[in-house]
């Protein structure tokens, strides 16, 4: 159970439901089965990432296929991610570039799972991403093909070709967007957050943050008032470790920035980020608080990153991860050791791995899917190349929401 | 009709579209959303709206400002108070992303907020960070953000309507020293609208372009001027962006002179860019630049005073471009 | 013992000095003495502020004549604020304000006089206060006349009356000074703790802060960068309460805000700030700790303001305290019974009856010190008021180091 | 004299100062202060003063800018370079409390500190907050700090060894733009004042006003001019506050044409500081400014090369002036 709450009857009620929209389906709940996933993460991993035990709840309650769609949806963000990679390597025409996702796919998938990600702009869960958006985006459910064109400065992208990788925005699939900058995005999240109890929504707020939120100003402002306000809030922060190319510890006094959470008496949880059903585990849990009326949680996913903070360097064209140095990181850098012992707990291989041991998937079905998503994401890319380019005429439109601002430059 | 105090003037615009709109919300942090006004019910927004959507938590003006742009970009127009103490601290928010990220999505994230932003430079004695009015060129040059500064009861409660209802971030800037002021105003709502200057005295002699804690010293200058046969033509800017370039310009075609009158710094004070727009659009015209001076406002009253332009500062300036 | 640190041998040999630096005087710690003055504050208050019970211990070391300093200077400060409140209700011609520190004397005085106060600049301790700042100026050896000069806008005041109250500074006695924003002193403060670390200096940094900075997002910049660097800081956090006309629980989440900072890893204390010997002691082990390179410490001292937020409103001349309506606090302020309870554990009451039971002083002496204190109080007033107005063109100046900005106000 | 880089020569300067001064420290966020140089010994500051001295922890620029104050009044004269991300959010710190605090203590309180604030504005693609040149007017109107912005490595280098050894709080507006460029720098310290414009092209049929990433332009505008057989005098202004108003009116005052060119937003964007003082001081003159649209950079190539004033925008106002 989560460290800082006890197990009061209203949510051991909860626990009991099966979370299936769908209804159907046997619970798959089980001493037996979740010994087998612990198995199963254990095999693959040395060194795994301290978490506090509960494996394969209400994820082992899922469908076969909302579980299948988790799988799905990894692939979906770890190839987007490597085709992105290996275009910028190799296509002098491409001009996209990307803050990579890829090693942390489980924790945007496993979070956005639990999110209610459709319906009317005023009912759906709301996500606020980072710098680092492509993973949230695509498991909050934006369009491939226009983030794609986004990203690569098209007219028909999915903001216009305005805003790019660290603007890109949805919020009919109640993506609020991306960040670009460190620190003020969880103050704006709590900021809907407030907004739904306000008005009196069921509405859920999310944000993604970085270890490298930790210590800026706005962490504090975020969760003392979201304790203060008992706000339908979420904080999930991917610890991968660095920020940038200085580690965390560089920044935090803490081992686990939960702790910090909980210090504000705020329900704070540590996964294994690599893990797609414990994360999915934490945040249903966290879901059912803050649409309960419980306020926020706080969960911290421990993860890592496959490239360099920012763009390709040290990569090469059909390789995972980049190992080589990052010129940009001038006197540190993390060992390739590092990432080598982390890829050997790849997101992508744990959830295969445990569907085929459910026996929702077998291994065939599993690679057949892979494929699928992979031609998805090449016709995807293939889509957004042809798009047109932006007229300039335009960047004086949509400062405001009406009109357009003078031209400047010719005096 | 009624005359009203410039808070309650802007309140009852505020409790009218909260009523209309059960979404909308206030965050405060020292003053609570409370007026009274002879003859007139009491406005009490926290107590009825209720504590979830008329809110104070700690001394956190940044947190305040990021918290009705979250709200916002949820769907839910609200506005927040920020007081003068606090007016730079949420300044990078509004900046960078109340004031972008409408044009940065592509036009898909609408942010329908007010950040009352409370200015003071009215009393002498706090000095330094309780006495200083300087902020309105910074909310004025980022983009994205419409920057206005009433001067009348009046403009304030058509112009906070008109913030409130706007789709875009509105920096309504609260000049302290204009408290006191009250002044005939509607009871129903009414707009006025975020981007025009208002002409307040016409005139021939030269324009007097002034905005918000500027404008009383610079009617009254006027009228001291039209005692002595100087007819200044007095523009109140109300809104510094987008700018009203055009009422600027027919005035000073007209009169060939332009005088500006800031409480601002000198420097780069919303005055420099009345003179730079006419500059660019009209030949052969004199100019002087009435400000308060590049050093922060000091306690002493001998000294505060000396330094914020008053109506005679304004008067003798005028009658030297005249003369 | 404080809650958050062993109790490592350094510090046990510390406790066995003597802190005189007079050296004379016999110990007088021990337990009869303890227990006495723990009888005296009992007696003197149904409602003791929370504490940890450790009293009289490093205080008990004192000289006769450092005790007697104590006593004086809470008189000093105290009569300073009672006499302007009388000015500022009684003469028109008086121009000055305050934001009055009566009620809490024991804490800027038990602070400061663990401080060393003297001596070049660059080996000086120094303190960041507020804009609550009498009584810290005071304490930390701010000139009174001077300071009265100031706080009526003369020209020979502290500050040459460009400053007043909020911005009183002395930077030869260590005290930076006020600070009128409520947020970034103490991340100031803890700047200069930072030079002090880096040039290898044994000074140590200090800031007074109220329990409104708590909820500023400056509170979790300061702690967390002092913690990470083990900076010689000491946060003296004044919970009295009320930020302006709210109470605490409205910006946080803790009983004491002390375990906001021991969630960082710091060395917490909370405290009865009524008890000048109780604030003396954390004060004293604060220094000990910081000086000897162990980093910051945070003291929560429990205490109450006996004026309202600004000004005298509420008050009347010769009585001390305000009792009546405050018309800033507009829809809400404190309960006047709150304010009869607190006086009922008066600072100078605790610290005579203290000075008495130990032996000190007998009540006669206690009284002709507090006539000699008030003629003192009294003569600053009054040497004050004679001194000349400040020159109207001076206010250009002192912009930077040299020169003077042009006037703009002409045109 | 040896050929070196931007960040090279800032680097030089700083390193000599603080071997000069052991009290004297770096704070830094992402970029540890190393800079190489072709035949130059590497400099680290890092592992030459160690960690005490220079340091990095997380994200938290108001933190940095804090601290160097903190240190700044405790006596250690301190620099902090924050990357331009966070350029806005010291802001509050640097107006409120850098540039008050001399004043408002009557003397006593000294800051000898240096704020680098890198701004960007140079790179399509990144959009918003990652592509904006807005600051620089914001920073330049406050009280009480010196904001430069140097445009060649030699400024650069004699700027921040002035910043370093100022008594006053510098603002040293740092071009990401620029720091691609090279140029003759000697290697021994020396100072460029910090009140002082630079005339780097000599002229007599307009004047053109510009700094920082405005000045490569501007240059390269003023040589196809001259092509033309136009004369451009091209100012770089190189100090913000206090501007230097006489370099400027002596030249307008022979000119008679000025033409501003601003990488910020047009609304209060430094040029409108400059027509404004010059028009207070030179009568008959026209005026144009160019200047980036009061819109945030948009992420397109396309769009935001057509905004971002090139030298054929220059020179094509500067055609229009003259003409
Ligand atoms: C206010 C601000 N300062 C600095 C930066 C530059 N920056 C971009 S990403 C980053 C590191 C973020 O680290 P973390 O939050 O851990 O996210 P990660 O990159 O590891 O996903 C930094 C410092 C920024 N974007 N915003
Ligand atoms: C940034 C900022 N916001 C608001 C204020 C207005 N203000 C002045 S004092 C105060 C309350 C401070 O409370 P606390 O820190 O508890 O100190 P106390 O007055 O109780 O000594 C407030 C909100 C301010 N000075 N600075
Ligand atoms: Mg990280
Ligand atoms: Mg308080």
């Amino acid at each position: 159970m989560p460290n800082s709450r006890d197990d009061s009857t209203p949510e051991v009620e909860a626990l009991d439901r099966v979370d299936t929209p769908e209804g159907a389906g046997p619970t798959r709940r089980g001493f037996l089965r979740i010994a087998g996933l612990a198995g199963v993460a254990a095999s693959l991993a040395p060194q795994i990432a301290r978490a506090n035990g509960r494996i394969g709840y209400h994820a082992a309650d899922l469908s076969d296929e909302r579980l299948t769609d988790l799988y799905r949806m990894i692939l979906r963000i770890r190839w987007h991610e490597r085709t992105m990679a290996d275009k910028m390597l190799s296509d002098p025409d491409y001009r996209g570039y990307n803050h990579f996702y890829a090693g942390q796919e489980a924790v945007a998938t496993g979070v956005c799972a639990a999110l209610r990600n459709d319906g009317p702009f005023d009912q759906i869960d709301v996500v606020y991403s980072t710098h680092r958006p492509s993973g949230h985006a695509l498991a909050k459910g934006v369009d491939m093909r226009a983030m794609c064109a986004e990203n690569d400065f098209r007219a028909t992208g999915l903001n216009n070709g305005y805003g790019a990788e660290m603007h890109l925005s949805d919020p009919s699939v109640g993506f609020i967007g991306a960040d670009g900058m460190v620190g003020p995005g969880p103050v704006l999240a709590q900021g809907s957050a407030f907004s739904f109890r306000a008005r009196g929504s069921d509405q859920v707020s999310v944000v993604f943050g970085g270890d490298g939120t930790y210590a800026t100003p706005h962490f504090h402002s975020t969760l003392n008032n979201a304790k203060l306000l008992d706000l339908p809030f979420i904080y999930v922060l991917e610890n991968n470790l660095y920020h940038q190319y200085a580690h965390y510890s560089y920044s935090s006094p803490h081992y686990d920035i939960a702790d910090a959470a909980r210090a504000y008496g705020i329900p704070a949880e540590v996964v294994d980020g690599q893990d797609v059903m414990q994360v999915y585990n934490a945040a249903y849990e966290a879901v059912e608080r803050a649409r309960a009326g419980e306020g926020p949680t706080f969960i911290e996913a421990k993860t890592y990153r496959y490239y360099n903070h920012w763009g390709a360097p040290g990569a090469e064209v059909g390789q995972l991860g980049a190992f080589g140095y990052d010129p940009l990181a001038i006197s540190s850098f993390r060992p390739e050791r590092e990432v080598r012992n982390w890829m050997q707990r790849d997101p992508v291989d744990i959830c295969r791995a445990t569907l085929v041991d459910w026996g929702v998937l077998n291994a065939e079905q599993a690679a057949q899917i892979e494929e699928d998503i992979r031609a998805e994401v090449d016709e995807a890319f293939a889509w957004a190349m042809e798009q047109p380019l932006c007229n300039p005429e335009d960047g004086v439109k949509n400062v405001f929401a009406t009109g357009e601002v003078p031209a400047r430059q010719f005096g | 009709m009624t005359e009203k105090s410039w808070i309650y003037a802007v309140l009852e615009a505020a409790q009218h579209e909260m009523r209309e709109d059960p979404a909308m919300t206030w965050i405060f942090e020292l003053t609570p959303p409370v007026a009274s006004n002879p003859d007139m019910p009491v406005i009490n927004l926290e107590t009825e709206f209720g504590r979830r959507r008329v809110v104070n938590t700690g001394i956190d003006e940044n947190w305040m400002a990021s918290t009705v742009i979250g709200a916002g970009l949820a769907g839910s127009r609200s506005v927040t108070y920020i007081p003068y103490q606090g007016a730079a601290m949420p300044f990078q928010v509004i900046q960078n992303h109340a004031g972008k990220l409408r044009h940065m999505t592509g036009g898909v994230a609408s942010i329908p907020v007010v950040f009352i932003i409370e200015l003071t430079g009215q009393t002498p004695g706090f000095a330094g960070q309780h006495s200083d009015y300087e902020l309105d060129t910074a909310y004025a040059h980022i983009a994205g953000v419409r920057t206005v500064v009433p001067s009348t009861p009046y403009d304030a409660k058509g112009m906070m309507t008109a913030a409130i209802r706007s789709p875009d971030p509105v920096v309504f800037l609260n000049p302290a020293g204009l408290r006191t002021l009250s002044g005939e105003v509607p009871d129903e709502p009414y707009e006025v609208p975020l981007d025009k200057a208002a002409v307040r005295v016409e005139g021939s002699d030269l324009t007097i372009v002034s905005s918000g804690p500027g404008m009383p010293v610079s009617l009254e200058a006027a009228e001291r001027l039209a005692e002595e046969g100087i007819n200044a033509e007095v523009i109140d800017l109300r809104v510094l962006k987008e700018m009203d370039t055009e009422t600027l310009v027919t005035s000073v075609s007209k009169t060939r002179k332009l005088l500006t009158v800031d409480q601002s710094y000198y420097t780069l004070c919303p005055g420099a860019e009345v003179i730079a727009r006419v500059a660019e659009n009209v030949e052969g015209v004199r100019y002087k630049r009435v400000a308060f001076p590049d050093a922060p406002p000091p306690a002493s009253p001998e000294m505060f005073l000396w330094m914020r332009p008053d109506a005679e500062n304004v008067a003798e300036a005028a009658r030297q471009l005249v003369g």
